[in-house]
């Protein structure tokens, strides 16, 4: 059977439950999902945050998470990826993005997830600012999300 | 051709897209960069930190010394902290 | 804030939204949720399944996930960690178990999740039977499980 | 002692749990593994290849020269296949 692939930029929430179901459905190949969801968080160093707001490039964003999820389906045996990226204004305990793994065993599943977030924190066009009591300020990068994502690089 | 700005970029440019025809001596996103930065406060502010700034040709990223001949959408922005 | 660690063995299906919300809600320290779905597949080693029925060591098996659970919050700094596992009989297509890890940061929600499925494949006292049309069998262990369970082992 | 079977040792031995009482040179659960495959067809059996057997002792699991001295509930199954 075919890998299906989505990808989905958004301001509404997702539901994990129904992603689940949409890649699992109809198929008796799938022995195992693994999801990762990012959510916001009500502090950022040590500083209580009133929200985040997620900016993209439109047309870049989906292309750039297209390639890698092309990528992870050359590299790994997978049955479907999902990738779903949340835009515009972010509260506290709200989901930020959700990516889906399936496959037969889960040594693929695990690893394709971890891919895929690694390269999404480090290379995919988005930016999010955050509101807290001082104003609002960029996120700056961290440098260890380039490491996470370059170790994926094949020598 | 069509250029991009997103983030603090765009802040502090002020706008978020315009299209440009910079002379044939620019040659390289590099290149680009210095000729942006020359044209008002805003852009010299926004790029002030070259080596900061990530730049787009087409929807790839791209290295400052890559050739924009034929490129019809650049952008450029800060390090992405998406996911 | 503590960690929550949430053991089940049950015949039931779960419902991952449920479990999630369960380890999230009225928390903001939550930035990362990974989970793990094993699924029964349609076939095993190219020949098609009617179902599995699993069986377990009641009392063990909640000790030894217990004792797994414990070092996986040593380990890595957890928000939550639930473990669902279904007994009974199960057919294609169904849930047989879940994992869970929430972390602040994803790095942590992974490796422990992995942690996790690696130690309950090797370790925890399941054991499935297969019904084909060829009759009922044991499902034998595979050696690169154990493998997979030993790479977590401090040296 | 109890003495708990789990999968094909279950039901190669056909019963899940039973109370025995070895005599005092039965000191491992390798001892006893030989014991046990002495008391008739089914045991010798479900014991036939030793090394793939797998034991705990009061719900942890052991190796074959571990001692079943003051063991309350010793059980004894194939490779686990959870997960």
């Amino acid at each position: 059977m075919t890998t299906i692939a989505t990808i989905r930029i958004q301001e509404a929430d997702f539901d994990i439950a129904r992603e689940i179901a949409e890649l699992t459905k109809g198929r008796r190949d799938v022995g195992a999902v693994v999801t990762f969801t990012g959510i916001c968080r009500g502090e950022e160093n040590g500083e209580p945050i009133a929200a985040l707001t997620l900016e993209h490039y439109p047309g870049m964003a989906e292309a750039e998470i297209g390639r890698h999820t092309d990528e992870a389906m050359s590299r790994w045996p997978l049955t479907g990826l999902a990738v779903v990226h949340r835009v515009g204004r972010i509260a506290p305990g709200e989901n930020i993005v959700l990516v889906l793994a399936a496959s037969q065993h889960r040594q693929a599943a695990f690893q394709a997830a971890e891919f895929l977030m690694d390269y999404l924190k480090a290379n995919a066009p988005f930016w999010k600012r955050e509101e807290s009591q001082k104003g609002t300020s960029w996120i700056e990068a961290r440098g260890h999300d380039d490491a996470a994502a370059a170790r994926w690089t094949k020598s | 051709m069509k250029v991009k700005y997103f983030a603090w970029v765009r802040e502090r440019i002020g706008i978020s897209e315009e299209t440009i025809e910079p002379p044939e001596a620019v040659r390289t996103v590099d290149d680009l960069i210095g000729w942006l930065s020359r044209r008002g406060e805003t852009y010299a502010y926004a790029f002030e930190k070259p080596k900061v700034i990530r730049a787009a040709i087409d929807h790839t990223h791209v290295k400052p010394d890559a050739t924009i001949a034929g490129a019809r959408e650049i952008a450029f922005f800060p390090p992405m902290t998406g996911g």
